[in-house]
């Protein structure tokens, strides 16, 4: 059976969620769901070690080899986001049941459950796959089913959320179908292994370098780079909780992958980085969308909505790490993709906890909470901190190779621009602190989060401390993951 | 010879069917009101998918095409008629009125004097759904 | 396997030719510049749902035009014939057409609800509504609000 | 004369799509979408992509309308101008069509049989299907086999999609929930509609069961016949009236159904799993891989067909009972009338794609 793992990673969500709607007990789907999840991490840590123990393994779907048939390839890069994915989507989902049960009428939990299965599925799919079509596929799969997820938020903006969500998503997935078209119709072959063997001699057609820009942009949209994030407040403000430190936590890490995957293993290191001024671009973009989403973060009144721009302004730090375009820098994105994933899926569980007791998630809803809900409090604290990246939390290993990594390539600007836009996040964190700690509280009477809830934020808060002081795991795997990009990806 | 006859007699068919249908299409386009316009789309269409289709089986030999084309022909020997006819039974439902009375009384398409006339489908159906 | 080449106009003759040789792809293109146009500047969602499907369906287009091979028929075995289309971009537009319907249905269900949440399917009057929505909040006790 | 057909097709094409974007009037704007994936279909028909063609006519000039109208009628048809986004949109696409025209700067001639999409994967599945697979119809043979995961994706994608309308319609209170209002006017009171419907509703079952299994050699399949066999219920529901087709299969049937679909395909992946083969290999099927693909194909096939069915019938449930919370009363009468005239298009279409 451990010669099949690469499919039993994806298979397990995708046959679950149909096995859902059979069940129909909300509870006992929950219960389902959550088991499989663990199931899933448990595949995904096997799927490492071997990985890891054993260099990239290859799957060929239906036993027809690679070209003609589907293939799945898993190597350090996407064992690792397999992982991340996985171990958040457990963590969400082990405070899902309080939460949903209470943001969610009994009619639709079901139905919510084995959408969020649908979604885990997809992304686990689009990591997993090593075929530029199935990517699509699996992608819409995951697209589909977070418009629905976020359209399941109480408020009626949820709906205008996602129908705007629907509209740039599909533009993006298009855009990449386009993308893919471009390359078939250039090589004839849409597996990843095989592109990447035959582009290097195409590098100078024009159709592949619009291949190539509509696969970015398409990525793009999906990844919420900075101007085309328009999509990403919204949504991720009017969702339910559950949904958005799910989709916070998992989905623009995938979109990050994605990214990765295309411009390294099958654009190579060649063509995207040095033929085009991709570097360039991305370092710009990237700063320029840390700046701009971390002011208007500042400006929030709605937490959710803040820590959405939040999340825009985090996906630009990893963004300028793939511009600088060295073996440090991409570690440093790589780090920043798993730590990032920690930092806000505990910080979206935290507010999951105080929308449950407090229905809202607006500034002035944190009044006086430090002494009223002393533990969410302390673990929203905790995580803001290591979103400013203070050092002891993981926020603070992630920028530090990432600093690092400019100041190697003699990049002053950029490290100097790095620190000042934390900075920034500090300014947006430092407002909760202060309603939190220095305003009397509007309401006594509110109660802590349930256990439910804070359990599994405290375990990623906890875990943004651990890893923030015991490097070695992450640091090991993503520099693996980075030199294989490196050194693997240019044949 | 009976294959020339044959291909000549079908050529004869699908010329005369591609007429009708030209001459339907002209008659939605030019045609003033609603129930004219659908005379015209109606009685042509299945005139001249009858020709074409017999003309289209008279090439088609003793085979499997045939007789698939035959059903064709079945079906829509059944459905256009069918298709009309619910189309006049909305019309006459919602009491559509012509067209000087219309363009001019009805608040609710005050657009469609400037817009181009409507395709085959005309568009008056819809208006059932709004005015009850 | 055979290197893929790549393919230059300059070796193969007139302007003309490159017009015939295109013609399919000038027609998608502008197929698809109407149908992204129409979802971006129509205000009605509706109409931006049909928009998006021709943006789709372009994109189809393109891909059946790239499988067509010159007097070749359809992908469908048979004796005595030899020159088939590329089976391929069928398979994968079949599957894109699929996901296609799927999203235009998710879009509609929610262009539904809007209407129903709203009042209304223009985009105008939604960003409106949101607006008004925004400014009905209480202001805010805290000092850094604008 | 392809050459003439494929380039007054694509004219038309054009033509309609620019006043699709032109027209104010949203019925009309439904009716010419419709009539642009018919062309869209009639095109694919010409390159040689019958299953396509098949597809598209199915869904482009069949049920998309047909969501587009029922929409339409909750909704409202006319649309207001406007005009502020225009410059926007413009500063947006251009820089998309310029790419566009670069790219094809370097792209091989159209209909070139040298070009290297036919030159490197394509060749083996013409060549080797018939060998390795055994069915006429490469498509299917590639769908169903070669590329059956993707195949099995979509799937997914279709009961993503039925859910997430499910989610978003669904009443509040639960599933099943019987409707509010009196049925006696559910149905639609003329004579000719009722015996016409209940005379093509055999044949169009009929037909769909043999799309469904003639798939392997000849145009057709699951996704079509899935979507046949809905239409079926569909036209039925329309002259009948909701509560009428949802006693011949209630809602949760119907959903469940949907699921039943998908762990169909799934388990034919989990048995050659179960005996050692990759996921999805049907050789393991059968002691000999030839007949175990075709056990497979018409397995998987069958698993297409209930999703797609099913969650189709479940839309247009989902839809047609937000008519009945229309404000306005019950406007179910004058809805099938209005809507029937397009199924039937529709499925004559269907007819003639076939």
């Amino acid at each position: 059976m451990l010669s099949h793992l690469p499919i039993l990673q994806v298979i397990l969500p995708l046959m679950a969620a149909p096995s859902c709607l059979i069940i129909r007990k909300a509870n006992l789907v929950w219960l389902f769901t959550l088991m499989v999840s663990f199931a899933a991490l448990a595949v995904s840590i096997l799927l490492l070690q071997q990985v890891h123990a054993s260099g990239p393994i290859s799957y060929q779907l239906g036993g027809w080899n690679a070209p003609w048939g589907i293939e799945y390839r898993i190597d350090l890069l996407n064992a690792w986001v397999l992982l991340i994915v996985t171990a958040l989507s457990s963590a969400v989902l082990t405070a899902a049941h309080t939460s949903v049960s209470r943001e969610l009428e009994a009619g639709r939990q079901t139905v919510f459950y084995t959408l969020y299965l649908l979604c885990f599925a997809g992304l686990l799919g689009i990591v997993a796959t090593g075929d530029a079509f199935n990517v699509f596929v699996f992608l819409e799969i995951s697209s589909l089913s977070t418009y629905a997820l976020i359209a399941l938020g109480r408020d009626r903006r949820a709906l205008w959320a996602s129908f705007q969500y629907l509209i740039m998503g599909t533009i993006g997935a298009t855009f990449i179908l386009i993308g893919i078209g471009f390359l078939y119709m250039m090589t004839g072959t849409l597996n990843m292994a095989d592109l990447a063997a035959h582009i290097p001699a195409l590098s100078e057609s024009t159709t592949v370098l619009a291949a190539f820009a509509f696969i970015f942009v398409g990525i793009c949209l999906k990844l919420a780079l900075f101007p085309l994030h328009l999509w990403l407040p919204n949504a991720y403000s009017c969702a339910p909780s559950i949904v958005t430190a799910f989709l916070a936590a998992t989905a623009t890490k995938v979109a990050l992958y994605l990214l990765l995957r295309f411009t390294f293993t099958v654009f190579g290191v060649d063509f995207s980085l040095s033929h085009l001024p991709l570097d360039t671009l991305l370092i710009g973009l990237g700063l320029v969308g840390v700046f701009a989403a971390s002011t208007v973060a500042i400006y929030q009144a709605n937490i959710k909505r803040m820590l959405a721009f939040s999340s825009v302004a985090q996906i630009g730090y990893m963004v300028v790490g793939i511009g600088i375009g060295t073996a440090t820098a991409l570690q440093a994105t790589l780090l920043h993709l798993f730590n990032h994933a920690l930092m806000k899926g505990g910080l979206f569980l935290a507010l999951a906890g105080l929308v449950y007791q407090l229905g809202g998630s607006r500034i002035e809803h944190f009044l006086g909470l430090g002494r009223t809900m002393p533990w969410t409090m302390a673990a929203i604290v905790v995580g803001g901190i290591s979103l400013i990246g203070m050092p002891l939390t993981v926020g603070f290993v992630s920028k530090w190779y990432l600093i690092a990594a400019a100041i190697e390539q003699q990049l002053w600007w950029v490290a100097v621009l790095v620190v000042l836009g934390s900075l920034l996040a500090v300014a947006y964190i430092w407002r909760l602190v202060e309603a939190a700690y220095f305003q009397r509280p509007v309401n006594d009477t509110v109660k802590e989060a349930p256990l439910g809830i804070l359990l599994p934020a405290w375990l990623l808060i906890a875990a943004n401390l651990y890893f923030g002081i015991d490097t070695r795991l992450p640091v090991e795997v993503t520099a693996a993951a980075a030199q294989f990009l490196f050194g693997g990806a240019a044949p | 010879m009976i294959d020339s006859l044959l291909s000549g007699i079908s050529g004869l068919l699908l010329g005369l069917g591609c007429f009708f249908m030209l001459t339907g299409a002209i008659g939605v386009l030019r045609f003033p009101d609603f129930y004219t316009r659908m005379h015209a789309a109606g009685v042509t269409d299945t005139l001249a998918t009858f020709l074409i289709i017999t003309g289209l089986m008279l090439t088609a030999g003793w085979s499997l095409a045939l007789f698939k084309l035959g059903l064709i022909l079945l079906f829509i020997f059944f459905t256009s008629p069918t298709a009309s006819h619910a189309l006049a039974r909305s019309a006459q439902h919602c009491e559509l009125k012509l067209p000087e009375q219309s363009s001019a009384s009805d608040p609710r398409s005050p657009t469609s004097t400037e817009s181009p006339p409507p395709p085959a489908m005309p568009t008056e159906t819809i208006t059932t759904l709004e005015r009850d | 396997m055979p290197a893929p080449r790549i393919w230059r106009h300059s070796n193969r003759g007139p302007v003309n030719v490159l017009l015939a040789s295109h013609y399919n792809y000038w027609i998608v293109i502008a197929l698809m510049m109407i149908g992204l146009y129409m979802v971006i500047a129509q205000g009605n969602l509706v109409k931006k749902i049909i928009g998006l499907n021709i943006f789709q369906t372009s994109v189809f287009i393109f891909y059946i035009s790239v499988g067509k091979v010159d007097g070749a028929g359809a992908p469908i075995l048979s004796a005595g014939e030899t020159l088939y289309s590329n089976p391929l971009p069928h398979v994968l537009i079949l599957t894109a057409i699929v996901v296609g319907i799927a999203t235009t249905a998710l879009a509609l269900a929610l262009t539904i609800r809007i209407k129903r949440a709203y009042g209304s399917i223009e985009e105008r009057d939604i960003q409106a509504a949101e607006d008004k929505q925004d400014r009905a909040t209480p202001p805010l006790p805290v000092g850094q609000e604008q | 004369m392809e050459l003439l057909l494929d380039i007054a097709l694509l004219a038309l094409l054009l033509i309609t799509a620019i006043s699709i974007a032109g027209i104010k009037d949203l019925l009309a704007a439904a009716m010419l979408a419709g009539i642009y994936g018919l062309l869209s279909a009639g095109f694919f028909m010409t390159m040689g992509a019958v299953d396509v063609a098949f597809t598209e006519a199915a869904v482009g000039a069949g049920i998309s309308p047909l969501l587009i109208v029922l929409t339409l009628a909750l909704c409202g048809r006319q649309q207001r101008g406007d005009r502020q986004r225009a410059m926007l949109a413009l500063f947006l696409v251009l820089p998309v069509g310029a790419l566009l025209i670069v790219a094809t700067h370097d792209m091989p001639a159209f209909g070139a049989a040298d070009a290297p999409a036919q030159m490197h994967v394509a060749p083996h599945y013409i060549q080797q299907s018939m060998a390795e697979i055994g069915i006429p119809n490469i498509v299917t043979s590639v769908l169903a086999s070669y590329r059956g995961y993707d195949t099995f994706g979509e799937v997914v994608v279709i009961f993503t999609a039925g859910l997430g309308v499910l989610s978003l319609l669904m009443r509040s209170q639960g599933i099943d929930e019987p409707t509010v209002e009196p049925a006696p006017n559910a149905q639609s009171r003329d004579i000719v509609l009722r015996v016409i419907a209940k005379v093509l509703i055999a044949p169009i079952m009929l037909y769909a069961l043999y799309v469904q299994f003639h798939g392997e050699y000849g145009p057709g399949g699951g996704f079509q016949a899935g979507v046949i066999f809905a239409v079926g219920f569909i036209l039925y529901g329309l002259v009948f009236g909701l509560d009428a087709v949802r006693r011949v299969a209630s809602h949760g049937l119907v959903q469940f159904l949907s699921a039943v679909g998908v762990l169909i395909y799934g388990s034919v992946g989990l048995l050659s799993l179960a005996s050692g083969k990759s996921f999805l290999d049907y050789s393991a099927l059968a002691s000999n891989p030839v007949s175990g693909q075709h056990i497979g194909i018409i397995a998987i096939e069958l698993g297409v067909g209930i999703t797609v069915a099913a969650v189709m019938i479940m839309i247009f449930y989902l839809f047609a009972a937000q008519l009945r919370l229309q404000p306005r009363g019950p406007s179910l009468t004058p809805d099938h009338q209005g809507t029937d005239a397009g199924t039937a298009h529709l499925a004559s279409q269907q007819q003639g794609a076939g």
